[in-house]
């Protein structure tokens, strides 16, 4: 192509503490096109996308726009420079309307230079309209669906009207139809002449939408490639770097007694429309089995396990039996005591306490193991992490070196030793890879299996759906709350998951 | 052991300490009389220093001062003004500092006499409760009716407080009832509120009686605003430089001044005379040292001061030691020494 | 759509907490009318009423400070000191360019006053860029850097004044009396401060809630990170809070000095920042950001007062010492309700577990404490004994009902 | 690999900030030896290292507390007031128990003493459990809770005080005199009561580093809620926190009543609140919780002693006008170097854009106001505009290394 760049990306690099989130990355996009940007977790694509955005300032290379040389100090650099971005993870302010967060930092003012709310309401409800979404623009954006927040950080990212726009995974939290309006108003930018960077792992977007394919692995650029001249298999062995082993590790496995049953769970969630987070979930769990729960973001996946690790914030009703014993866990500790084990899905939030090493980030539940009468015995502890690290295969290089040194893998497999010192019964994994690399994933699907095979019964939430049909024996889909499809492995695909997850419920 | 020829060996002079018991103009004027004293009486001749250390208005503050000078090696005499009377540890610290060779003294306010006597050589001041009872005869000389009065002051449990509250009370008599005894924490914003809440709660209230310094410039202040001066008689404690002028301008009927430019002048001398052995100077401060209650006192002495006009008030209704003086006359006295207040 | 749904339109939840604190402020009053064996609120409803504005102002306008900061996602601890070391200022440049005249207790004329007041004012500003710096730049949590300022400022003051006197006057004083009848009577006229105050209260009210800063400010204190990724520079909205909180206690620290009639800065102002942050609070300000309204504030200081004056009015004698039990209790009760407000519809257990049984007892201890102090030991006694068998009464009922809930 | 990279051995990095505080300890100590022109510390060393020791080991023992607190990831504002009413209690309980002996002076007995001591202990378990009842139960932010109590505890402690003498000998006073020699002698013991600080700080140190519960408040501070999914009960330990806390202070607050033979809780232990959380934050404790530790906290208020005992040493009178000042310059230099240090490495412009430049100004006011103060005025001009020249040097050295990295 002879037309000069409008972006061009030279020879970028970026360190993280123990970390090379893009080595050596070099990439033009033309004016005008759709960009889309793929790769596994942690391959660098937000990181990437937030050096264009000025979120990031300080990295090795050179960025050119139209030609010249830039280098953003903050967003609002990016933003005079043509460059908008809507954020994998939500941003907004929870206590401030849903106008007042599309229009944040580009507000409207009257003649008086007052804030104009009525225009800002006005402006906003035009864009969420484009996107057909029925959110009351003065709503305080708290109170809104995970979904709809979604919405509103997208039409943020439109009232900005750049000329290039960057969206780092936009659809996660939306349904089928909101995809389908996003795409409509996807087109009319690209008829506008708008440049677009698209980030997904979904690779039905992805080939419906975009001009040119760019494949990120670990912080490395494998290839760029016209839509056309490719497809999704392949793209997909260029993500993970090899063949994608069928690793069907849920083969042979025999279930045994049940040990968990649900029945009629509800979660009511007060003060908000929908009432009830989770509403008359009904299963069971056997010996040595991995169960899956599907859903969008926002279904409900997290506060199905948070019930059952008597965590969440809020009573439910319904009754929960553990080895045909009825129990109702007020707080984790009496959870854990009967032999379950949640490992959360937000690792850095709620699981990994950063300012420790990782022999104490693993001994942390079971500490009193290591204890003779009052106090702990230091060589103990050693000994109690590092067998578990051996047994994990966890790679790091010792058991006392601050586990933010660990990569996410390996964090993970940490936490999951940690929980598993605890000898569960039932095992909660809440969304156990994100945010890991191939080869741990793979890691951790075997020693799922490993486990399960030993007897311990597992309830798994992923936000890929392949994921889930690699690992499980059953696979519960959960819409707003409801239980909506039950499959076993051979029935489940993706295809009858999606549809079952993207049910809208009457009311 | 401690004699004057010693002093050579150290590079700095040896000191004399006046340790208040806390913070208020009225130090500001012992400050002037000590260096006063610090000048006429040549100290720096004799390799010694005179100063003030301000207490931050705690019994802790105080005892730690006092452990504090007990650690250091060039402190020759330290005048006391004792923030509690009652209080054995300001005491044992003192004997402690006597044991150490360090002479002492109290100035402005003395440990209690019946039981800490040897805490100290002698006391030199003047009796708060005197002060008290010498503001409440002039209340009761100006309103012979009686009244109900109340009291304002920083902390209702400071020595001085207590004793010039009961002064008080014993010197205006039968007539006069106490309404209330308000404490402003040492806030002066505080103590304006205090005057405001005490003459909105009691209808009967008119006698306004000023315990520390400024309260005398919050009780004007508030009566000047609420416009009621014909309604209160107004006592004080103190001149403060604001209450002069208040004075001066006819709403303060009465102010009971000690006189902290001859403390501060008085230690000085006391404390040299006793750092060089100077007996002849003790014994003409202290003629009766030795000889029973009151020898180790040495009285700065009391003035009553009144506007210099339409006064009821007049000398003989007062003790025969406290100067009685119109507030022309008393402020010549303040120019003389280069004094705002006193 | 059920009932219990909150409004969507957050002015009307704030407006029920305004409201709520408003409706508090009236039954103080006429609690106040009705125990006040004076009835001094009927006989001299004017003069009480001044009375009330007056402090009301003056706490008001440094309280408006705390409340932008605490909005802002920050905390100012240093009001007190602030307030101090800006009246030490005034004063101090007063006798710098007028030496002759404060020395006599000359009138100042108004070039003096007004350079003074404008010099303290710079300072303020100063000071508050010093916490904003320590803040962004150094990095130092807002608590740590203000608490700093809190210990330091007013030390400096006293060092300043002591130099300042000694090198001018040639006499070392402590405090540095105000003479000046013009600056006097300026400073102490409760029109003019109120009048201040609801001129500085409304541009407040207005910078926060009309303006585009203002909307960033509630944004940095609800959310520090999307607000910088939306282009703002929180950076410059924190010196903003800091500077503009600093400068409102120099604006006190000027009419304090001048109400006092002295500069003394080792007793101006002692422990006001806590009146302040227990206004803002009081007024529905959370400490942790982005939550709170000017005129919840200014509901805060106007109920902190009335309180305050409520109980000088009805205890009459020795109300003083009451005073703090009083505003503790006020403040853990505002709050608290805040609280339970936000989690209602969630039923809640106060005397749970081993914690409840000893808050049981904690309580009905303090009940009888404060029965004492109103009225008599034996009635104390009485006071625990019921206090206790009450309390554990509601212990066992909310038991049985978690209990029957959890079958 | 590279040498920039910070230490991964977060033990390493502790050892070194303690160590750091150790030599600064060290440093302060040889320069009061150097500026003092009486060389207390070489003439009299035991006399001069038992009157340090005797403030450490009280302000320790409640730092202690504070420590735990903060390292638990709260705050606790209320043991000056803790101290204060505590102190209160356990007179009053002599009272109660001896009031013949009490107010003739007399001996109590041992009886007496520790049934006093032992009641004042069971108060401060009480007013811990109200703060965690007040933080864990009601929601209240630990701020405001300890906030309310410094606030009206004091209050409370002299509303009993004025109602217990009334009662007990008939006349309503504000303090109640302690005179029993032996309770007198032990309190004022510095050998006791630094074993007693030694003691506890080992214990305190022992608790926190070396067993379950320990681990459990790092875990607390460090990540609340994950420590709460990892099935621990974080109630229970923020009521160990702020018991402990709370009782450390009501041990503080006894031997201060005998330290100064009087419970007057109006002046008792006043701000030192923010002395202790000023020791434990100069020791290394983070406000954000979970990093901390127990010798570095003793460091901390060593270190803090060493300062103001050598400020005393140097200046000789007055010294406590400067106290302050220097106390918050001290937490501010020993916070930012902690700061500074974890975000080595990284470049720093200190002085850029506007904010910057009003800093260097309000930097260099303030070194010529330091200068003016311990010199002249003539010399505080001077500094001023060396200060103002060289901080501006580097803010242009700054922007200028800044604009060859952009370029
Ligand atoms: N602020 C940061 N500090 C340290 N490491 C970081 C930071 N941000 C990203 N990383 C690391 O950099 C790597 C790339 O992360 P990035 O977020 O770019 O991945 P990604 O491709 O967007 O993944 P995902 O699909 O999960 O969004 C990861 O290993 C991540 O842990
Ligand atoms: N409207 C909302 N307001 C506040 N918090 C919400 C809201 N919706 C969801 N959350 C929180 O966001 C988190 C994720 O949402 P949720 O658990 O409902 O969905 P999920 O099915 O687990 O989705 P995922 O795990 O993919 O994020 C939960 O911790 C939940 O409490
Ligand atoms: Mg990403
Ligand atoms: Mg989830």
């Amino acid at each position: 192509m002879d037309v000069s760049p409008l972006i061009s990306i030279r020879r970028v690099t970026k360190r993280f503490p123990g970390v090379v989130a893009l080595s050596d990355v070099s990439l033009d996009i033309p004016a005008g096109e759709l960009h889309a940007i793929v790769g596994e977790n942690g391959a660098g694509k937000s990181t990437l996308m937030k050096l264009l955005a000025g979120v990031i300032g300080s990295f090795e290379g050179e960025l050119l726009l139209r030609g010249r040389p830039v280098r953003f100090a903050d967003t609002r650099a990016a933003e005079a420079a043509g460059i908008g971005i809507i954020h994998q993870e939500l941003n907004l302010v929870d206590e401030l309307s849903a106008a007042a967060n599309v229009f944040l930092g580009r507000e409207k003012r009257t003649r008086l230079g007052l804030l104009d709310n009525r225009v800002m309401e006005r402006s906003a409800a035009e864009l969420l309209d484009q996107l057909e979404c029925r959110v009351v623009p003065s709503e305080r954006v708290k109170t809104l669906r995970v979904g709809d927040q979604q919405l509103v950080e997208i039409a943020k990212a439109l009232s900005r009207e750049t000329e290039i726009l960057i969206m780092d995974e936009p659809t996660s939290a939306l349904t089928e139809s909101e995809v389908a309006r996003l795409f409509r108003v996807i087109e009319r930018l690209r008829a506008r002449g708008v440049t677009i960077l698209y980030i997904s792992h979904k690779m039905d977007e992805v080939f419906r939408l975009a001009d040119r394919i760019t494949v990120l692995r670990d912080g490395r650029l494998v290839t760029t490639v016209p839509r056309a001249d490719t497809d999704p298999r392949r793209i997909t062995h260029l993500m993970v770097g090899r063949e994608i082993e069928s690793v069907q590790v849920a083969e042979h496995r025999v279930p045994g007694q049940p040990v968990l049953e649900v029945e009629r769970l509800s979660l009511p969630w007060p003060g908000h429309a929908r009432a009830w987070r989770l509403r008359d979930i009904s299963f069971s769990l056997r010996r040595g089995e991995i169960l899956g729960v599907a859903g969008l973001m926002g279904a409900g996946r997290t506060e199905l396990l948070e019930c059952l690790f008597g965590s969440s914030a809020e009573a439910y009703s319904g009754s929960i039996r553990l080895e045909g014993r009825q129990v109702r866990f007020r707080h984790p500790a009496e959870a854990r005591r009967a032999g379950i084990a949640l490992v959360t899905e937000d690792r850095k939030r709620l699981g990994l306490f950063d300012q420790m090493t990782v022999c104490q980030n693993i001994t942390l539940c079971t500490l009193r193991q290591a204890a003779a009468g009052w106090l702990v015995s230091p060589a103990r502890e050693r000994r109690m992490a590092a067998e578990t690290v051996g047994q994990l295969n966890v790679k790091t290089t010792g058991v006392d070196v601050p586990i933010t040194s660990l990569s996410g893998g390996n964090q993970q497999k940490s936490i999951i030793g940690r929980w598993l010192r605890t000898r569960p019964k039932v095992l909660l994994l809440d969304d156990p890879t994100r945010g890991i690399d191939v080869g741990a994933k793979a890691e951790i699907y075997r020693l799922m299996d490993r486990l399960c095979r030993d007897g311990l019964a597992m309830i798994v939430t992923s936000s890929e759906l392949p994921e889930l049909l690699t690992v499980c024996d059953r696979i519960l889909v959960i819409c707003e709350g409801r239980l909506t499809g039950e499959f076993n492995r051979a029935e489940a695909t993706e295809q009858r998951i999606m549809e079952a997850a993207t049910l809208r419920s009457a009311g | 052991s401690r004699q004057p020829t010693e002093t050579s060996s150290l590079p700095a002079a040896k000191r004399f300490i006046l340790l208040t018991n806390g913070n208020s103009p009225f130090w500001d004027t012992a400050r002037a009389g000590l260096e006063a004293a610090a000048q006429e009486l040549q100290l720096e001749r004799d390799g010694f220093q005179a100063v003030l250390d301000v207490n931050d208005g705690t019994p802790q503050g105080q005892i730690d001062k006092l452990k504090q000078f007990a650690s250091q090696r060039d402190i020759v005499a330290v005048g006391v003004s004792v923030i509690d009377a009652a209080n054995v540890a300001v005491a044992d610290e003192m004997k402690n500092l006597q044991d150490k060779g360090v002479h002492v003294v109290t100035i402005d306010s003395d440990v209690d006499r019946e039981k800490f006597r040897d805490a100290r050589f002698a006391f030199i001041g003047t009796d708060n409760l005197a002060g008290g009872q010498e503001l409440g005869t002039a209340a009761r000389h100006l309103r012979p009716e009686g009244g109900q009065y109340v009291t304002f002051v920083g902390r209702t449990g400071a020595q001085n407080a207590i004793e010039r509250v009961s002064g008080f009370e014993q010197g205006a008599g039968d007539k006069f009832e106490a309404l209330d005894n308000m404490a402003d924490d040492l806030d002066r914003t505080r103590a304006r509120d205090n005057v405001r809440n005490a003459i909105s709660n009691h209808r009967g209230l008119n006698v306004l009686v000023g315990i520390w310094s400024y309260n005398a410039p919050a009780i004007v202040d508030v009566v000047r605003q609420l416009n009621r001066r014909s309604d209160f008689t107004i006592v004080v404690f103190d001149a403060e430089p604001v209450a002069i002028k208040d004075m001066e301008a006819g709403f303060i009927d009465a102010m009971v001044v000690q006189n902290p430019f001859e403390m501060g002048y008085q230690g000085v001398r006391l404390m040299k005379a006793l750092a060089q052995d100077d007996k002849a100077t003790i014994e003409e401060m202290l003629p009766n040292n030795g000889e029973g209650d009151g020898g180790d006192i040495y009285d700065t002495g009391l003035k009553v001061v009144v506007p210099d006009e339409d006064s009821p008030l007049n000398a003989d209704m007062f003790g025969a030691k406290t100067e009685f003086l119109r507030l022309g006359d008393f402020k010549n006295w303040l120019a003389k020494y280069g004094l705002q207040g006193s | 759509m059920s009932p219990m749904r909150p409004k969507a339109f957050p002015l009307g939840w704030l407006a029920r907490s305004e409201a709520g604190l408003g409706l508090a402020v009236v039954a103080v009053v006429l609690l106040t009318l009705l125990f006040d064996q004076q009835r001094t609120y009927y006989y001299s409803p004017e003069l009480s009423a001044l009375d009330v504005l007056r402090h009301t102002s003056m706490l008001g306008i440094f309280a408006l400070g705390a409340a932008i900061v605490i909005i802002s996602g920050g905390i100012d601890l240093s009001a007190g000191s602030v307030i101090a070391f800006s009246g030490t200022i005034c004063a101090t440049l007063m006798v710098f360019l007028a030496p002759e005249a404060m020395q006599k207790a000359e009138p100042l004329g108004a070039g003096v006053t007004i350079l003074a007041v404008g010099g303290t004012l710079v300072v303020g500003f100063l000071i508050g860029s010093l916490h904003a710096w320590l803040i962004t730049v150094i990095g130092l949590p807002p608590f740590i850097a203000t608490l700093a300022t809190l210990v330091g400022l007013r030390s400096l003051a006293r060092a300043v004044i002591e130099n300042v006197t000694l090198h001018t006057f040639g006499a070392r004083t402590t405090q540095i009396q105000i003479f000046d009848q013009q600056f006097r009577s300026l400073t102490t006229s409760v029109w003019l401060r109120a009048a201040l105050f609801l001129t500085l209260a409304v541009a407040a009210w207005v910078l926060l809630s009309r303006t585009v800063v203002g909307r960033h400010l509630y944004a940095l204190g609800g959310n520090e990170e999307a607000t910088r990724l939306s282009g703002i520079r929180t950076d410059r909205l924190k010196w903003l809070a800091y500077a503009l909180s600093a400068m409102l206690s120099s604006i006190a620290g000027i009419f304090y000095i001048g109400e006092q009639s002295v500069a003394d800065p080792q007793t101006l102002a002692r422990g006001y920042e806590l009146n302040a942050i227990a206004a803002a609070v009081v007024g529905g300000c959370s400490l942790r950001g982005g939550i709170g309204t000017i005129p919840g504030t200014v509901l805060g200081c106007l109920f902190l007062r009335v309180v305050i004056d409520g109980i000088a009015k009805i205890i009459k004698t020795g109300a003083d010492v009451y005073e703090g039990l009083i505003v503790g209790i006020v403040v853990v009760m505002a709050v608290a309700l805040n609280q339970l407000r936000e989690t209602s519809g969630r039923r809640k257990r106060f005397f749970e577990g081993p914690l409840g049984a000893v808050t049981v007892i904690n309580l009905a201890l303090l009940l009888g404490v404060l029965t004492t102090l109103v009225a008599s030991p034996t009635s104390g006694q009485v006071a625990v004994l019921v206090g206790l068998a009450c309390l554990a009464l509601v212990k066992l009922f909310e038991a049985a009902r978690a209990r029957r809930a959890g079958s």
